[in-house]
């Protein structure tokens, strides 16, 4: 359940189209059943009335779309973001990959998202509704008498339970009340992997990895994947290759996928929310954030305008390659 | 096959401005080691993408190297410096896949330490060769 | 089960002569190793050309299938496969697969029709079959017109046989152009949709149309305006393909495949598909 | 009609697999199933349905071609196919069964794809009545039905047991080699168990889906329709609906070089991807919207244009339940078609 309504959003986007502050909206728009909801710009107070939606379901990140959609806007296009979103948000400001004058940026509480999959992992499929409120879900199913009584908490996106962060680190207006850098657990499932043997490693990858159908939906979704013209897409750069041929070609992609947004990703987590396939890619992303916080400082990508990465970085008393595995080694 | 039959291929990137004179200068004094290291020579170690590094493992190699110049000897000022950062998150992710972390290396090595190019290849030769043919980078289609 | 029999498996293709044409065009003569034709094909079909470890593309046969020793490719260099073949020599190995689309209606359409062929730069690559094939087959056709325009004298593609062949038949009119001023050029000057304005051509005849899709735009408004029905005129079309046979899913333009349905589409035939080529 | 219980289905399993390898879908960790080869102590899943569409057994992700060995100036082709043996495809649901047929319009047409033609001919698809269908399920907008699936055996499970009917003769051949473990019965469980899910398919959110608007003859109408802009505004441009769909038949050949040789593969394609129909000289699909009109175009105007009518989507409801943003066929149907027919 979201501490903000969706009334207090519309009203909101409502009163901006209407004293021109903005003349778009990007928002979430309601799909067939209470969960599939759809990105989209809305142009009038009528459109928001009749399809925008915010309810516990609306886990997409708007910032890569901003990337694309004001191309030929007039005016400024209105974006609630929630807190994950605005790091995302910051670190597309600092490589310059939208005008900062045409977006009116409103932050937005969020008390997490949850998870459909999971929802009817309890549940099972043939979910005719789900109703958002207080810590529960009331999920009717086709094949129930009764509704069923889910927890919120039992169904957060994994990235939501180990939230790293309720606090909004750009905006030109904030709604509901500001939260705060949470010192969240999210590396402890990076922790368990390094923990094993690397032959329990591999075993794991492979496994994970194997289910890959190189639909590149992580890519796509990612808003720190914003070049042009994608290494993955180029006919001539080796890796070009629009299925998983082989196991090597399964990690290579992901290898360079997660190498290419090392230092950029925020760790929204659209990757793994979107992979069809379940892959816990959120793993190499955080596996290299965790890296690079231990080897050179704690660093946030996204958290403010105009920080440098640690990849695009150097001090002269770097750690060595090779060192990398002896202070593990020590450590252990 | 017998295990110690096994002869790995290492490829090796070495810079043009320091490690690659070392190799020469290895040879040149007649320093001994395996033929099973092929050296591709490239402009400063900074240019090796890691997709170089994973690119190798496809085409057949069961241990990388990559060779540069000491850091702040860097014909390019900084080159290296960022090499070091980039090869020590790589490194440390193929770690993470499972992948045998004696498989890649880098190593510093100047124009005048021929000894220290020799040394280095053979004891990383040794490691490769202990831990036998990369089976978990590997491409089957490039083998057969 | 090594019974090599699939559309997508190709035959073997000598590339037995290359002739440099233009500073980017060059024409490769292709036979099989044996010598002979890799197989019989009517005008305006075209065949899959591949380097292996490069790739396949689809070109135009631009021979006349009364050729009946080898195979002519036209090719002009702009992509991987083309840079790849332009560098290559007699004797080279390449594969060929084919034929594949639907020809000029040269023996029901065509007969007995005054003929004109219009052709822009490359273009003349598969207009050349037919133009031979119909000059083969002189007497079932009535006059026939060649307007033909490329950016300069040196890109005038064939310039030899359109010379010292086409134009001596009887019958056969050639109308060159080409687009800017040129020392040692004493022909037309200007493009070619202009040009076949100002030749005016009666509206007696099925006109074929080829070249850059800019100039086929103007040509073909160009011949309306003269009072040229869609029916009459034809054209060919090119997009990217893979398998030839209309089954990888990538040329279709509405529910009609290139590779497959054309690439002889008759102009008000295009009318009915979307604009999407 | 045959029946065994649902206990002993193991043994049928084991049956089966001395023949032929078996696949059926099998729960993996990540709580999806995955057709997966049967092998003792491997359960047959409960889900409805599996992430990856079972046409992965006729026209797989990736497939190779052929291999090129050149010396010099020469070019050898090697036809690197060996010979294909018997498989069975087991819990295939009626959606995807149809999808075969969806396929085969393609591939089987002249001059016909011998790389699929061959695995067809071997498979033999055991095809299982949907007991429990999702709200994103959707196959009776297309004829489907899910209490009566095609192939080339039909069976209803139940609580404790399994039902079977041979179709053809390839099933008939498969159920003789059950004879033993199975034993004749009456229809009448199979009758009810019809009727319930005929009840249910009555009680879906999508079963007032029409198709009314599509089919061939249509692209005139609806290629310019301005619906296509907002349709596709949000999407990212990514394979996923291709990739899971059972009917998307779209690839791309491609060739490997191994270093001792070529390989030409096929593989899996979108046109959803931007180098899709890229060529040497342009591109004739830039935006993303003609990008996505093309696919929904194909599956409800083109493809019907070409074959008498039939939809090339069967309602499988896998692009409503994986799409990143929640695009999918439905949407479309819904905004486009609802206009077509006002």
């Amino acid at each position: 359940m979201q501490t903000i309504t969706r009334d207090q959003l519309l009203d909101k986007a409502v009163s901006l189209l209407a004293d021109g502050t903005v003349t778009a909206v990007l928002g979430w728009s309601k799909g067939e059943f209470d969960y599939d909801v759809t990105p989209a710009v809305f142009k009038t107070e009528a459109e928001l009335k009749e399809n925008f939606v915010w309810n516990d379901f609306c886990g997409a990140n708007f910032s890569k779309y901003l990337v694309a959609k004001m191309d030929r806007l007039e005016g400024k296009m209105l974006v609630f973001l929630k807190p994950c979103d605005t790091y995302s948000f910051n670190q597309l400001l600092t490589e310059h990959r939208f005008d900062r004058e045409k977006v009116y940026a409103v932050g937005i509480p969020c008390e997490g998202m949850v998870d459909i999959a999971k929802v009817k992992a309890i549940c099972g499929e043939g979910i005719s509704s789900v109703d958002c409120g207080g810590d529960k879900l009331l999920v009717t199913t086709l094949y129930e008498e009764q509704p069923v009584e889910v927890a919120t908490a039992e169904v957060l996106a994994e990235r939501c339970v180990n939230c790293k962060s309720k606090k909004h680190v750009a905006y030109d207006e904030l709604l509901g009340e500001e939260g705060e850098v949470i010192d969240s657990n999210r590396f402890d499932e990076v922790e368990k992997l390094e923990a094993m043997t690397p032959d329990e490693r591999f075993a794991f990858w492979q496994n994970e990895l194997s289910r890959c159908i190189r639909c590149n939906a992580c890519r796509d979704a990612c808003p720190a994947c914003t070049c042009e013209k994608c290494v993955f897409d180029n006919p001539n750069s080796g890796v070009e290759n629009k299925a998983p041929a082989n196991s090597f070609e399964e990690k290579m992609f992901h290898i360079i996928r997660a190498y290419h947004v090392a230092g950029r990703c925020t760790d929204c987590g659209e990757c793994s929310r979107v992979c069809p396939q379940n892959i816990p890619l959120h793993l190499l992303n955080r596996k290299f954030i965790k890296d690079m916080n231990e080897f050179y400082g704690e660093y946030q990508a996204g958290a403010e305008v105009g920080s440098r990465a640690p990849l695009v970085d150097y001090t002269t008393e770097d750690l060595e390659p090779g060192e990398v595995f002896d202070r593990r080694d020590t450590n252990a | 096959m017998q295990v110690n039959e096994f002869k790995p291929l290492i490829v090796a990137f070495c810079c043009n401005w320091c490690s690659y004179a070392g190799a020469d200068l290895a040879g040149n004094n007649r320093l001994n080691y395996p033929a099973d290291v092929k050296i591709i020579r490239v402009p400063c170690s900074c240019r090796v993408n890691p997709m170089f590094i994973l690119r190798a493992f496809q085409r057949g190699a069961d241990g990388v190297i990559l060779c540069g110049c000491h850091p702040g000897d860097c014909h390019y000022t900084s080159g290296n410096y960022y090499t070091r950062r980039r090869m020590a998150a790589l490194f440390s992710m193929l770690d993470f896949l499972g992948i045998e972390k004696e498989r890649t290396r880098v190593e510093w090595v100047s124009a005048a330490e021929g000894a220290k190019f020799a040394a280095t290849m053979n004891d990383f030769v040794e490691k490769v060769t202990a831990l036998g043919p990369n089976k978990r980078l590997e491409d089957l289609r490039c083998k057969r | 089960m090594n019974n090599m029999e699939d559309t997508l498996i190709p035959k073997i293709g000598v590339i037995t002569d290359v002739r440099i044409d233009t500073p980017d065009i060059k024409t490769f003569r292709v036979v099989t190793p044996d010598g002979k034709k890799a197989f019989d094909h009517r005008p305006g079909q075209c065949a899959m050309l591949s380097v292996p470890g490069v790739g396949e593309a689809m070109f135009s046969i631009t021979s006349s299938p009364t050729n009946e020793e080898y195979m002519e490719f036209s090719i002009k260099k702009c992509g991987c496969v083309t840079e790849w073949l332009h560098q290559a020599e007699v004797g080279q190995q390449i594969t060929i697969r084919g034929p594949y689309g639907n020809p000029f209606p040269v023996d029901d359409v065509f007969a007995g029709k005054n003929l004109l062929f219009i052709a822009g730069g490359v273009g003349l690559a598969p207009l050349r079959s037919v133009i031979n094939y119909c000059r083969h087959y002189r007497d079932r056709y009535g006059e026939i017109d060649i307007v033909y325009g490329s950016r300069s004298k040196d890109d005038l593609l064939d310039y030899k046989e359109i010379i010292e062949e086409w134009s001596n038949d009887a019958g056969v009119k050639v109308h060159l152009t080409i687009d800017n001023p040129q020392e040692g050029w004493d022909g037309h000057v200007g493009f070619v949709p202009n040009y076949v304005k100002e030749l005016g051509f009666d509206t007696n005849k099925t006109a074929v149309l080829c070249g850059p899709p800019i100039m086929i735009k103007f040509t073909l408004e160009g011949l309306c305006a003269m009072g040229f029905d869609k029916t009459q005129i034809y054209t060919t079309l090119e997009l990217r393909m893979k398998c030839g046979v209309g089954k990888c899913g990538r040329c279709n333009v509405g529910a009609k495949y290139v590779c497959k349905d054309g690439p002889v589409f008759r102009c008000d035939e295009l009318d009915e598909l979307p604009d999407e080529y | 009609m045959r029946k065994c219980s649902l206990d002993s289905i193991n043994s049928v399993f084991a049956e089966i697999s001395k023949a032929a390898s078996l696949y059926l879908p099998v729960d993996g960790t990540d709580g999806a199933a995955t057709y997966t080869k049967w092998e003792e102590g491997l359960t047959w899943s409960n889900a409805l349905n599996t992430v990856k569409s079972p046409k992965d057994f006729f026209f797989p992700q990736t497939e190779d071609l052929m291999e090129f060995k050149t010396s010099g100036k020469n070019i050898e082709v090697i036809d690197t196919r060996s010979e294909m043996e018997d498989f069975v495809v087991f819990g295939v649901r009626a959606c995807d069964v149809k999808s075969f047929e969806v396929l085969d319009r393609v591939f089987i047409k002249e001059p016909v794809d011998s790389y699929y033609a061959s695995k067809r001919q071997h498979g033999t698809i055991v095809a299982v009545a949907c007991g429990r269908p999702a709200e994103t399920c959707f196959c009776q907008t297309f004829g489907i039905n899910p209490a009566e699936p095609a192939g080339d055996v039909s069976i209803w499970k139940t609580e404790t047991e399994v039902f079977f009917r041979a179709n053809t003769e390839k099933g008939e051949a498969l159920m003789s080699k059950l004879s033993g473990l199975t034993e004749e019965c009456g229809e009448e469980t199979v009758n009810a168990q019809k009727e319930k899910i005929a009840a249910i398919m009555n009680k879906l959110p999508l079963k007032d889906l029409t198709t009314d608007g599509f089919g061939g003859g249509k692209t005139k109408e609806l290629f310019d329709a301005p619906e296509w802009d907002e349709l596709s505004q949000a999407c990212l441009g990514c394979g996923t609906c291709t990739f899971v769909c059972p009917t998307c038949q779209c690839y791309d050949i491609k060739d490997f070089n191994t270093g001792n040789g070529v390989i030409r593969y096929r593989c899996w394609d979108s046109c959803m991807y931007s180098e899709f129909t890229k060529m040497a000289h342009g591109n004739n699909r830039l935006t993303q919207k003609e990008r996505f009109r093309q696919r929904f175009m194909h599956k409800l105007v083109y493809y019907p244009e070409n074959n008498d009518g039939l939809f090339s989507c069967v309602g499988c409801g896998r692009c409503l339940s994986k799409c990143p943003i929640s695009m999918n066929i439905v949407k479309v149907m819904k905004k486009i078609g609802g206009k077509a027919s006002e």
